[in-house]
């Protein structure tokens, strides 16, 4: 039974299950700050070939590389936040789009580093790593009663799912303090935000990087969860489809990315038997979800309500 | 002096909505800035606090320069506001919007934040306390866990008070409080502005409601068309020849009354 | 109260999802090929071998074109191989809609299933990429049949590939082509934003600076541009003798029409992937003087593929393409090894057996595996004369 | 080879600006971005090819047939996943892009099945008229693209400044509540600006058609992408910024690919609008007041 449950197949999606809730994430923190950005897919593809190439050409351990992909695109998430403060709404989430697109299009043409269209090939995959580390201290998967393969799997799911963990820990404790009242007052009112003593410059560009840092993560964790990626990984529709599981999800209320995430990935997994059509249904869905509840299916009135706190969704 | 407003214009393209303004505050007063729409009395808020830079002239603020300040900064050197159509954020509860106003008296950064040091959690708890405190003084005491958005007009316009206490100004400026207000609101109002008062907080106030600006400012500034026409005591104000050809005179019957 | 009728609908609808998530990983298209029942019956005569053999395919999204001529092909050879009854073949195929994730899935889906003896596929180079090293680790058999990109059979020892790569098929294009022409100089346009096309061009330009060919200029274009024009007038005003497009035919076709339109008279010489009949229906005569190497030649007189080409039009009504040969021989390939491995359950005596290939006979001519598990075979230079694809004469 | 190039840009971008001029009326009247536009096209593009390559239609009545669909299109839009979401409480700006993210993707699947994955051929006689002046070649069709892309920016223009119903537009787009106490029948004109939006962008998947003889369910995306750029370029919602944005970004596609590195054409379009927001946040021609919604 357990070993049935142990199945990679099972694990492999739930480790890209793990991978879009980061993403979708990484949408919703500067979303809480009222910054749609849709540069998600760029700031992936950052934190993702800066691990996966420091990796091959260098060696370093993987927690090492991993660290500094994600913290580059961080510092990237703030050399383009600062001048995007300028931007709302729809110019915001064009400009990222855009900025999304030109890093694409970098990773293709930058061939000596990247090897271009043909993508990176052989990046050590984590799990692995960890069962050559488990090894090598003495702990053989026998011994767990766990096939090498269901340790590599499930090593690789642990890992995810503590990263994961980590940062809903942190951006819900962020969300409930001083720092989340701020994001938040700036997504409701800018103007009024500021003359409440809030640095709205400071906080904007804060969530627009942390939102990038997480980004990049997720990137660096994809490189060495699937081993092999190339920029099409990284495109247009990687922007679009994170964007769809935060706002499918819900994008008031952090599970909302959560479940949208789970959700979404688990869905073309489901819709196998109708694969043709999968894309279309997907289509009409999205048209409907909109019409009927714009705001996802998870809100902040629903929040509550579970919360137990008996708040009404008013009609002024 | 609390406030020095010196020689304030602002032009916006050719149309001059402030044109050489001064007044000053002093300690503890009641001011208030009235005249008819129009006469640039928001856009002079607006210049206090900085969310439209002054074309020419300077702000004082104890003695300090704050023209040229950004508008959080202002709100940290101990100013803050309340606009006139409400500006509230309206899927927070009232305690939270009032948590948000204390935003500049507290400091935890991310870190502290995140780890919950003990120093974080003091500070949040006695600004949790300080806003539920405000909360009561407006008279929303009951109503803290309900979102902004779901309260009632006057409800709001006393939350917006409220939120704007909690950054613990020595200024506080209202941007029409009174507005859409009933009469036995208005006396509560009235109460309220107050107290505030007697917490030794200096209040400058626009309003349109004549009897409450006269029954409540110790000194009155009247703007028209972007030009000062008088300053002085309710009584000179309600007595000035030019205040009352210009804006109290076709109104006088109904807002003295 | 509406309001709250809403929200329970919508929460029952999260509910019936997640329920369907649970019931549903095992809906896989399984395809016993309607040989089924005799099937059954051999099994306990305890003659026929019996094996189950993964497809990962694209059949979902924009290149759902490719992964249907492949499964096409492994069909048709399915049932005719099962009719002979020394093998039964069980296909499971899974749809990956081209992205790597996807096909990952689908690849761990099928090796986590012991019953599963090796796999075929997935369809493109970069989802190959992802899958192969997991399916060597695993130790499962997996083979590629319309992969062509550097480097694929080297993953690993269990990683096969029956497609001929483009360093085997550009390269005699090219000597053929310039042999004729007497070209010196050439120009490449290719996509530099796939892939395929770019393992194409590094040929391309490999073999050209091997051959001693001056390059006039090197032009690239991107995935859903139409406008060629650009990149054809430049290449137009450095007179090159030959044009070397390293495209796939959907793209080439338009490129080599818009050429034509502005008086780009030279050959063209394209690579694997230029080479289908919708070539010359996109560009219509444009298309003449297009040369292309290929390991499948679909009008060729041979009797094997004249009646493959039948069979094929029988069963689903249009001519077949490479793709869908590749992955008919595909399919031989692996029966034929099963039939020398003896067992349909042991995946690393079947993966000795495949390797041991030798001058298999198939559609698309003799066929061996080098020792890495690459293509060994010979490649036909076919060019586009007066609307239909002919052997090229020298 | 600079001539030819340049007439190489000039009808790419007035392909281009067409597209982008149907982006900017939905944005300058809705204050939305149609992600779906680019799907229109390619779906005008596709009746294109159906009526003349299939059905043998003569081009006069393949334009028109072009232009019926993707308005009744545009209808449909506007009936299925715009009107649903206007003046609901709660309706956040993300709420229409999704929705028309969601008509784009499903567009673009509908037509893999309906019409392949693959190219499809737009052969016209029309297409192979062509003059030639020393070793210049130009096709009809180029220029035709040109002249139609001038009538439709000065007939959307006059239309707007002189009409009734362009009057009534326009106040729709300066305030939809004022407009509506003005008696302007808001809800018919919201109606209108979709369906004349995507008639244009049946106009420009012909004329693409035409021109490159490339029609396939992908076309949609990267000319979508494109005349996003264009109309921030531009200035969102204005026709005049929409022409010149599109021949702008026609020409420097256009000349990069002639004196630089063609692999990063598709780039170029975004660093423009990056380097435009940066600059001049409500583009070349657009208002002050139009900055930040």
């Amino acid at each position: 039974m357990l070993g049935e449950l142990l199945n990679p197949y099972y694990l492999q999606v739930l480790c890209f299950i793990l991978i879009n809730i980061m993403l979708a994430l990484s949408i919703y923190v500067p979303l809480s700050s009222g910054q749609l950005s849709l540069g998600s897919a760029g700031f992936m593809g950052i934190g993702a070939y800066t691990s996966a190439l420091l990796t091959i050409h260098y060696e370093l351990p993987l927690y090492v590389t991993i660290l500094v992909g994600a913290l580059l695109a961080g510092v990237i998430g703030i050399i383009v936040g600062i001048p995007s403060l300028r931007l709302t709404g729809v110019y915001l989430a064009i400009a990222t789009l855009g900025f999304g697109e030109v890093i694409r299009v970098l990773f293709v043409n930058w061939e000596s580093l990247t090897k271009g269209s043909v993508g990176l090939t052989g990046i050590p995959q984590l799990g692995r790593e960890l069962l050559k580390f488990a090894k090598s201290i003495g702990i053989e998967p026998s011994a767990l009663g766990l096939k090498n393969n269901q340790f590599v799997y499930l090593s690789l799911v642990i890992v995810l799912l503590i990263i994961v963990l980590f940062i809903l820990w942190f951006v819900i404790r962020q969300q409930n303090s001083r720092i989340g009242r701020a994001y938040s007052s700036i997504q409701m009112d800018e103007k009024a935000a500021e003359s409440m003593g809030i640095n709205i410059t400071y906080y904007k560009v804060l969530a627009f990087a942390q939102g990038a840092f997480i980004a990049g993560l997720a990137g660096a964790l994809f490189a060495h969860t699937i081993g092999y990626i190339s920029p099409s990984d990284f495109s247009y529709h990687r922007a679009v489809e994170i964007l769809i599981f935060t706002v499918f999800g819900g994008s008031e209320v952090i599970i909302g990315s959560v479940f949208g995430a789970t959700i979404l990935t688990l869905l073309p997994e489901v819709l196998r038997f109708v694969s043709d059509y999968r894309y279309i249904f997907y289509g009409i869905m999205l048209v409907i979800l909109m019409a009927v509840r714009p705001q996802g299916i998870l809100d902040l009135y629903l929040f509550y309500r579970l919360k137990g706190k008996r708040i009404k969704r008013g009609t002024s | 002096m609390v406030l020095e407003v010196k020689n304030i214009t602002k032009r916006f393209g050719g149309i001059t909505a402030l044109k050489n303004i001064s007044f000053t505050i002093q300690q503890g007063e009641i001011y208030g800035l009235i005249g008819p729409n129009g006469a640039g009395k928001t856009t002079m808020f607006n210049c206090i606090t900085n969310i439209v830079e002054p074309t020419e002239g300077e702000i004082f603020f104890n003695g300090e320069k704050i023209t040229k300040l950004k508008p959080y900064k202002i709100t940290e050197k101990g100013i803050c506001r309340t606009y006139q159509n409400i500006r509230l954020f309206p899927q927070m509860t009232a305690l939270q919007n009032v948590m948000v106003g204390g935003h500049s008296r507290i400091s935890a950064g991310v870190f502290r934040s995140v780890i919950r040091t003990k120093s974080q959690k003091q500070e949040e708890k006695l600004l949790k306390e300080k806003s539920e405190e405000l909360l009561e003084l407006v008279g929303l005491g009951q109503l803290k866990d309900q979102f902004a958005e779901n309260l009632a007009y006057g409800q709001q316009r006393r939350l917006e008070i409220a939120r704007a206490l909690a950054s613990n100004p020595t200024l506080l400026l209202l941007d029409e409080p009174a507005a859409g207000m009933n009469e036995t609101e208005t006396d509560n109002l009235f109460d309220l502005i107050k107290k505030i008062q007697s917490m030794g907080i200096t209040v400058l106030i626009i309003e349109h409601d004549m009897s409450l600006v006269m029954r409540l400012c110790d000194r009155i500034t009247v703007l028209n068309f972007g030009e000062k026409l008088a300053e002085g005591t309710p009584d000179e104000i309600q007595n000035n020849e030019a205040v009352i050809e210009a804006y109290l005179g076709k109104e006088e019957e109904e807002t003295i009354a | 109260m509406q309001k709250y009728q809403k929200l329970f609908l919508i929460i029952l609808a999260t509910f019936m999802l997640i329920l369907l998530t649970a019931c549903g990983s095992s809906s896989t298209s399984t395809n016993s090929g309607g040989q089924s029942e005799t099937s059954i019956e051999d099994e306990t005569s305890g003659e026929v071998i019996q094996a189950k053999i993964g497809v990962i395919s694209y059949l979902s999204g924009a290149g759902a074109a490719y992964g249907e001529a492949i499964t096409q092909g492994l069909k048709l050879a399915q049932k005719e191989i099962n009719e002979k009854g020394e093998v039964n073949i069980e296909l499971v195929i899974e749809d990956s809609a081209g992205e790597a994730e996807q096909a990952v899935n689908a690849g761990q889906k099928l090796m986590a299933d012991d019953s599963i003896l090796a796999i075929i596929g997935p369809t493109l180079s970069t989802e190959f990429f992802a899958v192969a090293p997991e399916a060597d680790l695993n130790g499962i058999t997996i083979m590629g049949t319309s992969t062509t990109a550097d480097g694929i059979p080297e993953i690993g020892d269990y990683v096969f590939r029956n497609s001929i790569p483009e360093a085997l098929a550009i390269p005699a294009a090219m000597e053929k082509a310039v042999k004729r022409t007497g070209a010196k100089k050439v120009a490449i346009i290719y996509g530099n934003d796939d892939a395929f096309t770019k393992a194409g061009f590094e040929v391309m330009k490999r073999t050209a600076e091997e051959m001693g060919l001056e390059i006039t200029t090197i032009e690239t274009y991107q995935k859903g541009q139409s406008d060629y024009k650009a990149q054809l007038t430049k290449i137009k005003n450095t007179n090159p003798d030959l044009v070397l497009a390293s495209a796939l035919y959907n793209e080439g076709a338009v490129i080599i029409d818009q050429a034509r339109k502005m008086g780009i008279t030279v050959p063209f010489v394209g690579g694997n992937g230029f080479n289908s009949p919708q070539v010359i229906e996109i560009a219509g005569d444009a298309a003449n003087g297009l040369i292309v190497g290929t390991p499948y030649f679909g009008d060729s007189t041979d009797p094997k593929i004249v009646e493959f080409n039948k069979k094929y039009e029988e069963e689903y009504g249009k001519k077949p393409d490479q793709f869908a040969a590749q992955a008919y021989d595909a399919l031989y390939i692996y029966a034929d090894a099963l039939k020398r491995a003896g067992t349909g359950e042991d995946r690393d005596a079947f993966r000795d057996a495949l390797a041991e290939t030798k001058d298999f006979e198939g559609i698309l001519g003799l066929f061996s595996f080098n020792e890495v598990g690459d293509v060994v075979m010979d490649v036909t230079v076919v060019e586009i004369k007066d609307g239909k694809f002919v052997e090229f004469e020298e | 080879m600079l001539i030819e190039q340049l007439i190489n840009g000039i009808t790419l971008g007035s392909i281009y600006a067409i597209v982008a001029l149907g982006f900017t009326l939905v944005f300058g009247v809705l204050g939305i971005i149609n992600m779906a536009h680019g799907e229109i096209f390619m779906v005008g593009a596709f009746i294109g090819v159906l009526t003349t390559s299939v059905l043998g239609w003569p081009l006069w009545l393949a334009f028109l047939a072009s232009i019926v669909v993707t308005s009744l299109l545009g209808y449909l839009l506007e009936i299925f996943s715009l009107r649903p979401l206007r003046g609901k409480k709660g309706v956040s700006h993300l709420a229409p892009l999704i929705s028309t993210i969601g008509v784009s993707i499903f567009l673009e699947n509908l037509s893999h099945h309906m019409f392949g994955a693959g190219n499809k051929p737009f052969r016209t006689a029309f297409a192979e008229i062509r003059f030639e002046i020393g070793s210049i070649t130009i096709y009809l069709v180029q220029i035709t693209i040109f002249v139609i892309s001038v009538i439709l920016m000065v007939g959307l223009s006059v239309w707007l400044s002189k009409t009734k119903a362009g009057k009534a537009l326009r106040a729709t787009a300066e305030n939809l509540e004022t407009a509506s106490i003005l008696g302007v029948d808001t809800k018919k004109i919201i109606t209108l600006t979709v369906i004349i939006a995507s008639g244009m962008g049946g106009i420009a998947g012909i004329l693409v058609g035409m021109a490159f003889n490339s029609v396939s369910p992908q076309m949609g995306l990267s000319m979508g992408l494109k005349g996003l750029a264009i109309i921030i370029l531009g200035g969102m919602g204005n026709v005049k910024g929409a022409m010149v944005g599109g021949l702008i970004l026609g020409l420097s596609e256009t000349l990069l690919v002639a004196y630089g590195d063609s692999g990063y054409r598709d780039a170029i379009a975004f660093i423009m609008i990056i380097l435009i927001l940066l600059i001049r946040p409500q583009g070349i021609f657009g208002s002050k007041t139009a900055e930040g919604r």
